[in-house]
């Protein structure tokens, strides 16, 4: 059973799927809390396929130790590393925002908002 | 001086590491902290202008790893040109804030202020001087952070709202600058700009697709930094919620949207890419020519000062991108020139709309009945910024202009030159409906000459001198814009 | 690529989707983390084992923790139409 | 409705360019894949020997692309910064 | 009686947390972690003291100008050995040529440890900042 190969570029197609969910989520979803929970799902989305590009078959973690060869590529990593360090600040504050914008308005709706 | 490529970046960011430290105990010093730091990007950038002048381009290499390994800084002629443009008005709208937020803005919110300011100037300072895809990203996300944070920073109604949409929009954008950049490194390998540049004629042929959906999710990245028409919803709501200066600064961003683009499409994918299978210059142009027109029909419209402004700014952008999409050597000097133009003008505009809303709290443009006599001085250099904008002769708004028309002459497009024109006349009654009704409306009440106070009044009348000086000085901007386009088209 | 990373991977969509459409926000958050938590696995099966202990810590703890906290300070459910 | 519309158009476009793509990007987990023959070989061969770090991780982020880091450090600065200048503001005086 | 319970166990737990967070973050060099995760978990010790007794308590125990200083100083230290590579002759973040009795490869391994150290007392102050001040009620 495990030694059943699904082939092609499957990583890639699901963050593909991934990303499409959160662009969704932040251009359609009404709720303000909602489009923010969309950008980190297109965020993770984005780290997924840098971790795949970086994967190579049969590769070790990138830490060095005696007697191994074949690393998978690190670069990418750091990448996704500062990529996740953005999303968390991106993600406080668009959240103390909708704080605020609840307090002012008293909602989180945005077709409602839009209309104030 | 060698080390100015970094320290130019590093001022700005060291000064906001100390302006939380100081606002615990000594608040008053923060504006000091500020303008110390902004002055030592202003000095580095003069002498990164200087050395860029007498030996051409300068490479650093930041931790002495050489590139592609470590992270590389280039300032070629228009990174330094940039750098000028970005930290000297930083500095002016810094001088300022510093009597108005004492009266616009919340008790005890100076601090977070100044911080956010030098961090916004770090990180444009930072995009025009890299030379690496994925510090560009990084600085970024720094100034995009930035910016949102100084929208919201009056407390005015729906502030936070404007600040929230301007972040989910231009998440989007930023999301998929990281995304493309993902896609060029799984097809080259690397993140230096130059390297890239090199590899990736090779990987366009083996990989087509990727590359040129990196492309197109570049130009939706910048697009949304820059306000590109179909993607300028953000900008409008933002800068007529925003303080004076962040509006100043802003506009600044909206360059550096446009500084990228170009630095992307001239130098990682080059001429044959945009201009070739899939012509991305020319529809970046059509584009464009649709925001000047859509941009200043609905300036017209508005009575509220700042959104009239902030369309306005929609149009000009359309004049920068116009002047990349044409991708010619007369049109490419046009829109970078026109950067520096609309941002001496624009920011004028700003720091007067601001002066206005200070001394006399006044937004609608109606109500600016007679105050050419009640602020003469703020007023006479309204009236000059303005006619930079529009395009009047001795300005260099007129320059930038002229060469752009130049330019679409010569790709031979008669209507872009017809749209450059039009456009011109467009933001020409824009600005018109407001100096008449400023000195030829009728007055009424006593009048009062109240001049904003001086350390705003200097900035002012420093950025609307600047208009009108380089514009007959037109060779000194271009001795720097001149050699940028040449290194861009790689002639 | 063998049947259970596929299966996972998929798993991540379905959580995905599920996160996006939940009407009640907490239960939303709660997916989201699972989410996040399923992606450090993930991470950890393409060998990168910093990217997923980074990915725990702050996709499932850290954000997750601030989502909770501005659900509490606003409104738990989504308005209807 | 036209908003409906846009968003479908919006995302179907999205969708086409990145199906393309992805069917065009080179095979997953292929160790000749463009992406780890340039720059990447040096980092897994000599960042032990150069930074005396056996995580290439931490090596390329504190080191080789220290600046980057720093630039990171940055960016969550400037949201704690913001985070503050919307919350603190007219609480404490 | 929970609330002794909780307190008491949150009280035992996180100096444990925060020692493995120390761990994580003196151990990035040699495995999976670094300042940026082992921050976030020391952070997040300081985020379950403030849970298990009231905001005001934490508050105290990590006082704002604490945190503001720490959040300020870990990115002046970060700068700050960039900047030392520029004193001592070479371009910025070159640690290799800081002079120190060691050779170069040590001496820029034991200036990713304290960038490393740098980075999560700056996350630690963040993390728990950033909680802190959403957490409470601001009318």
């Amino acid at each position: 059973m495990s030694d059943l190969v699904i082939p092609g570029n499957v990583p890639y197609f699901i963050s593909v799927a991934l990303l499409l969910i959160g662009l969704y989520a932040m251009v359609a979803r009404r709720n303000l809390i909602k489009k923010i929970m969309g950008l980190n799902i297109l965020s993770t989305s984005v780290f997924l396929f840098l971790i795949a590009v970086a994967d190579k078959r049969g590769g070790a973690p990138p830490i060095t130790v005696p007697g191994v060869d074949l690393y998978v590529n690190p670069l990418p990593h750091t990448l996704v590393l500062t990529g996740i360090v953005v999303a968390l600040a991106l993600t406080s504050f668009a959240l103390v925002l909708v704080i605020k914008i609840y307090q002012e308005h008293g909602t989180l709706d945005a077709d409602r908002l839009m209309k104030l | 001086m060698e080390n100015a490529p970094i320290l130019v970046v590093m001022a700005p960011f060291i000064g906001a590491y100390l302006i939380p430290l100081l606002g615990l105990w000594w608040e008053r010093y923060c504006y000091w902290v500020a303008a110390a730091a902004t002055g030592l990007s202003v000095l580095f950038s003069l002498t990164l202008v200087g050395s860029v002048l007498a030996q051409g381009t300068i490479y650093y290499t930041v931790g002495g790893w050489e590139p592609p390994w470590g992270i590389e800084l280039v300032v070629d002629p228009l990174s330094a040109f940039m750098c000028l443009v970005v930290s000297l008005v930083s500095l002016l709208a810094g001088a300022y804030s510093r009597s108005y937020i004492k009266k616009e803005l919340p008790e005890g919110k100076a601090t977070s202020y100044y911080t956010m300011m030098l961090l916004l100037t770090g990180g444009l300072l930072g995009v025009s001087v890299t030379g690496d895809l994925f510090n560009l990203f990084v600085m970024t996300e720094i100034f995009s952070v930035a910016a949102y944070a100084l929208v919201p920073m009056m407390g005015r109604k729906g502030s936070f709202l404007a600040s929230y949409r301007y972040l989910i929009l231009a998440s989007i954008g930023t999301s998929l600058l990281l995304l493309g950049t993902g896609y060029l490194y799984m097809v080259t390998g690397t993140l230096n700009m130059a390297d890239l540049a090199a590899r990736l004629p090779v990987a366009y042929a083996y990989h087509p697709w990727v590359v040129l959906a990196a492309l197109a999710f570049f130009l939706v990245a910048f697009g949304v930094k820059s306000a590109l028409f179909p993607l300028h919803a953000w900008l409008p709501d933002v800068y007529t919620v925003a303080p004076a200066p962040v509006a100043v600064l802003s506009t600044l961003v909206t360059k550096v949207g446009a500084y990228s683009l170009i630095r992307v499409l001239f130098s990682v994918f080059g001429m044959p890419l945009i201009t070739g299978a899939i012509p991305v210059a020319p529809a970046l142009s059509w584009m464009a020519a649709a925001a000047i027109l859509a941009g200043s029909v609905v300036a017209l419209q508005q009575s509220d000062i700042m959104r009239m402004l902030a369309y306005s700014s929609v149009a000009h952008i359309g004049y920068v991108m116009l002047g990349i999409g044409l991708a010619v050597q007369l049109g490419l000097t046009g829109g970078i020139l026109h950067i520096l133009s609309h941002a001496l003008a624009k920011g004028c505009l700003f720091l007067c709309a601001g002066a206005v809303m200070y001394r006399a709290g006044i937004r609608r443009i109606d109500d600016f009945r007679g105050l050419g006599y009640r602020m003469p001085l703020t007023m006479a250099a309204f009236t000059l910024a303005a006619a930079s904008i529009a395009g009047i002769p001795p300005t260099v708004g007129f320059m930038s202009k002229f060469y752009l028309a130049l330019g679409a002459m010569e790709t031979g497009s008669w209507v872009l030159v017809a749209v450059i024109v039009a456009g011109s006349l467009l933001t020409a009654l824009v600005y018109l409906r407001v100096i008449l009704l400023m000195y030829f409306g009728a007055r009424e009440g006593p009048q009062l000459k109240e001049e904003p106070p001086l350390g705003m009044l200097v900035p002012i009348v420093t950025l609307a001198l600047a208009c009108a000086v380089l514009g007959i000085f037109v060779r000194v901007p271009l001795s720097l814009v001149g050699p940028g386009v040449r290194v861009l088209l790689g002639m | 690529m063998g049947i259970a990373e596929f299966l996972l991977m998929s798993l991540l969509v379905v959580l995905a989707v599920a996160a996006v459409f939940m009407r009640d926000l907490l239960a939303a958050t709660v997916v989201f983390m699972v989410y996040s938590l399923l992606m450090a696995i993930v991470f950890t099966q393409l060998k990168a084992p910093d990217v997923a202990l980074t990915e725990a810590a702050v996709g499932a703890g850290v954000t997750t923790l601030l989502f909770v906290i501005a659900i509490a300070k606003t409104d738990r459910r989504e308005e209807d139409v | 409705m036209y908003r409906q519309l846009a968003l479908l158009m919006v995302l179907l476009v999205a969708g086409a360019i990145l199906t393309l793509a992805v069917t065009d990007m080179p095979a997953f987990g292929d160790p000749g894949a463009p992406a780890h023959r340039h720059v990447a070989p040096r980092y897994i061969e000599m960042a032990y020997r150069e930074t005396g770090v056996p995580n290439m991780v931490t090596a390329i982020l504190a080191d080789y692309r220290g600046y980057d880091t720093l630039g990171e450090l940055t960016v969550m600065f400037t949201a704690c910064a913001a985070v503050l200048s919307v919350l603190l503001g007219r609480k404490r005086r | 009686m929970t609330t002794v319970i909780i307190r008491t166990t949150a009280r035992i737990l996180a100096p444990f947390i925060q020692l493995f967070g120390l761990y994580v973050i003196v151990h990035g060099p040699i495995s999976p972690g670094g300042g940026f995760q082992g921050g976030v978990i020391v952070g997040a010790s300081l985020i379950l003291l403030a849970l298990s007794y009231d905001l005001a308590s934490a508050e105290a125990r990590a006082g704002h100008a604490i945190r503001i200083a720490m959040d300020s100083t870990g990115s002046l230290l970060f700068a700050g050995i960039g900047l030392l590579s520029l004193l001592a002759g070479g371009v910025f973040m070159d640690y290799g040529i800081i002079p120190l009795p060691l050779p170069a490869a040590q001496v820029r391994a034991l200036m990713i440890l304290l960038i490393g150290m740098a980075i999560g007392v700056h996350i630690m102050a963040l993390v728990s900042t950033l909680f802190l001040h959403m957490a409470e009620d601001h009318e």
